[in-house]
């Protein structure tokens, strides 16, 4: 997996903190360690597809590694402006088409495997969706990290509003809370589109086992 | 030659209770390699426990037992007894292991 | 935007309401683990290495033909008897911050002559690998049942506890993950499998007390170096070089987090 | 218990070495039944073993979890009040269905655990032979996938 999308988005991102630190409305997140830097860059070496790329953090990964400034007052505006950022990297569909096949979406959202350094570039990659969040009722084992996705559409109804809103969240997490421990799909090219229209039918098809 | 076991037997009430643990990958015969070829089996196929030289347990045991076999039996027994524990593989592999009853 | 914020508090709540009532199905499943646990902790396989590691402590080996039975893991030499409670820590000789294994691998440089690369290098489970191990798993056995007892008395130990802090919440990889997404709250699962708080004191001891274990889905022993290494793996991130400074410290944040906990090395994980 | 692993560890080495001469034979009082491990379902065992169709019995236990959490290690213990002398595991869903089977002499408890792999959910059966005739006992065992699943 190349990290192109990754750079531009810190690209973009340096730009937004600079614009920030001229203004001078940040207080600073934690202080340049160079022997923190060091210890990392010796501390791992690439294998297989996982590049020592993957250690050169984006503006995101570098804001919500200080959690404690994270969560601070101080901490906001640039909460925000990730937000704003990841929230305008998202794509919608480019056929307009929002729901997929949900029995594809259940494998996707089964599946936890892909892009470690024992997988090959071309091993399909999860959604790993069931690693963090209850889902369909039949199958018990499923993580707490993240809510329950039962009943998802049943419950909030399927309308336009809430399609958009899941397909953005599934996209990119990060556009509604900066710090979400969900990965950005879309942004690292984790799912593809299909995929992500897949994964929108598991929770928003009234046919999907989800909303039964 | 293959690895030692671990086999402790206490005496209870006149009752020894064995417990086994065999050190043995268990070859399934269903794993493949990286390579995509299917890996041959490869397992612990009899095992013969005798206190004082008397059998008290036989087993045979497929490809289904688990890596590293763990066994738990009891019989009519006293300590100080001598057990000996042996097993053979599909391949003709063995081992015996003694262990006294406490 | 200001719609879809509404919305997502919205859900948010629903969400909250729905994981309440869940919460029970949860429960029976763990309920059932717990008692699958219980059923196979009696016969811990890590019993296998360990008698295999006594014979490699005592045996001569190496170039210079010498035993590991002089090794210094911070106790004193050929003290083994509790010296993994008390790890990682600092050592004059080599004026490092060591965890039990790159000490092990000091250890065998000095005393039996042999070359550290190659033990860095190679696969876990092979080769010299395969003897670091056993030997890990006698170690830790002599530990079992003391306290955890990790000093940050030493300005070095200090700070490397301050790294592997830092480290520990460092984001990255194409998934964004750090140590912290799975261990920096209490009460979460990753399918069914609690996920401790190590961030926490319990937490950090539920996690360092019961490693290096025994694991039942690989079959295999696995060190601490080892399951760090997996983490790293599933956190998509590149490869953690073995006994590197950064596995230290990341060891050092846990064991120090873990204080007053019990060792219960070696554990039997899933 | 240092002391004792110590002296295990001799005799072991002693005893291997006596094994590998070929100056203690492994007793093998019954040959590895070769077709009944071979066979796929459970009534090519049940028929191999010569059970017909087991009677499903209270006097038969088997002690297995409801959920395992990994499939590589699932533990599985039989115990019975008849007078057994023969004890079996099978897993409808393995490949295979026999996993183990244990002879008990006179002396020896009808009570043996063991561990086994299962590669999916399934039904586990305990059979047990006393007095020539065959019964058993069922359960069902949960095989969750765990972990991050990657």
């Amino acid at each position: 997996m190349t990290m192109k999308n990754m750079k531009s988005l810190l690209a973009l991102s340096i730009f937004a903190v600079a614009a920030f630190v001229i203004q001078g409305s940040v207080s600073a997140q934690q202080a340049n360690n160079p022997k923190f830097n060091k210890m990392m860059k010796d501390g791992f070496r690439a294998d297989g597809i996982a590049g020592l790329d993957r250690i050169d953090q984006d503006a995101t990964q570098k804001f919500c590694s200080d959690p404690v400034f994270a969560g601070s007052k101080q901490g906001e505006k640039m909460r925000e402006q990730i937000q704003k950022v990841n929230m305008n990297s998202i794509k919608q569909p480019s056929d307009g088409k929002y729901i997929g096949d949900w029995k594809k979406g259940e494998a996707i959202a089964q599946s936890g495997r892909g892009a470690t350094w024992t997988d090959k570039a071309d091993t399909p990659i999860g959604g790993g969706c069931y690693n963090c969040h209850q889902i369909d009722k039949k199958e018990i084992s499923y993580g707490t990290i993240g809510p329950t996705l039962w009943n998802y559409g049943k419950l909030r109804g399927y309308s336009p509003e809430v399609i958009t809103y899941t397909w953005n969240r599934v996209n990119n997490s990060k556009a509604y809370n900066a710090c979400s421990n969900m990965p950005r799909f879309a942004h690292f090219k984790l799912l593809n589109e299909q995929q992500l229209q897949d994964v929108m039918a598991l929770l928003l098809d009234p046919d999907s086992p989800v909303n039964q | 030659m293959a690895d030692p076991m671990r086999v402790r037997a206490a005496e209870n009430g006149g009752i020894v209770d064995v417990k086994i643990l065999m050190k043995h990958d268990m070859e399934s015969g269903q794993r493949k390699d990286a390579a995509g070829k299917v890996i041959p089996a490869w397992f612990i196929s009899n095992i013969n426990v005798k206190a004082n030289g008397k059998d008290v347990l036989n087993g045979q045991f497929g490809p289904a037992v688990s890596k590293d076999p763990f066994l738990n039996f009891k019989y009519k027994g006293a300590k100080g007894d001598k057990i000996v524990v042996s097993w053979v593989d599909s391949k003709g592999d063995k081992r015996s292991d003694e262990a006294t009853a406490s | 935007m200001q719609r879809n914020f509404t919305l997502g508090l919205v859900s948010g709540l629903l969400v909250t309401l729905m994981s309440i009532s869940s919460s029970s199905y949860a429960q029976n499943a763990t309920d059932d683990i717990a008692k699958y646990r219980e059923m196979i902790a009696d016969g811990n396989p890590s019993e296998l290495y360990e008698a295999a590691g006594e014979v490699l402590w005592q045996q001569p080996a190496g170039p210079k033909n010498a035993s590991l039975e002089k090794c210094d893991l911070g106790l004193g030499p050929g003290v083994v008897k509790g010296a993994a409670a008390q790890l990682p820590r600092y050592f004059k000789d080599t004026n490092q911050v060591q965890d039990l294994e790159s000490r092990l691998m000091t250890c065998m440089q000095k005393l039996q002559g042999r070359d550290p690369q190659e033990m860095i290098d190679a696969p876990f489970q092979k080769g010299p690998k395969k003897d670091m191990e056993a030997i890990v798993a006698y170690v830790v056995t002599l530990s079992k049942g003391d306290k955890i007892k990790v000093s940050t008395n030493h300005p070095k130990e200090k700070e490397m506890y301050e790294l592997g802090k830092r480290a520990f919440f460092f984001q990255g990889g194409p998934m964004d993950f750090s140590c912290a997404s799975c261990h920096g709250e209490d009460g979460k699962r990753i399918r069914l499998q609690d996920l401790p708080n190590i961030t926490t004191q319990k937490g950090a001891a539920l996690g360092w007390g019961y490693w290096p274990a025994y694991r039942v889905s690989s079959g295999q022993f696995w060190t601490m170096q080892q399951r760090l290494n997996d983490c790293y793996r599933q956190q998509r991130f590149p490869f953690p070089i073995y006994g590197s400074d950064l596995t230290v410290a990341i060891s050092m944040y846990m064991a120090k987090n873990a204080n007053g906990g019990i060792v219960e090395t070696p554990g039997l994980k899933r | 218990m240092n002391q004792q692993r110590r002296s295990l560890l001799k005799y072991s080495a002693v005893f291997g070495l006596m094994a590998s001469a070929g100056l203690i034979s492994v007793a093998q009082a019954q040959e590895w039944n070769k077709a009944a491990f071979e066979g796929k379902s459970l009534d090519d065992v049940f028929k191999i073993l010569g059970a017909g169709s087991p009677d499903k019995s209270g006097a038969v236990t088997l002690n297995a979890p409801d959920i395992a959490e990994n499939g590589a290690v699932v533990p599985v213990g039989i115990t019975t009040t008849l007078k057994a002398e023969q004890l079996a595991i099978l897993v409808e869903k393995n490949p295979s269905a026999l996993a183990a089977q244990f002879f008990i002499p006179a002396g020896t408890e009808p009570f043996v655990t063991t561990r086994i792999k299962m590669g999916q959910t399934s039904n586990v059966y305990a059979l047990v032979k006393a007095d020539g005739k065959w019964s058993m006992a069922v359960k069902e065992v949960k095989v969750t996938l765990g972990g991050c699943g990657g």
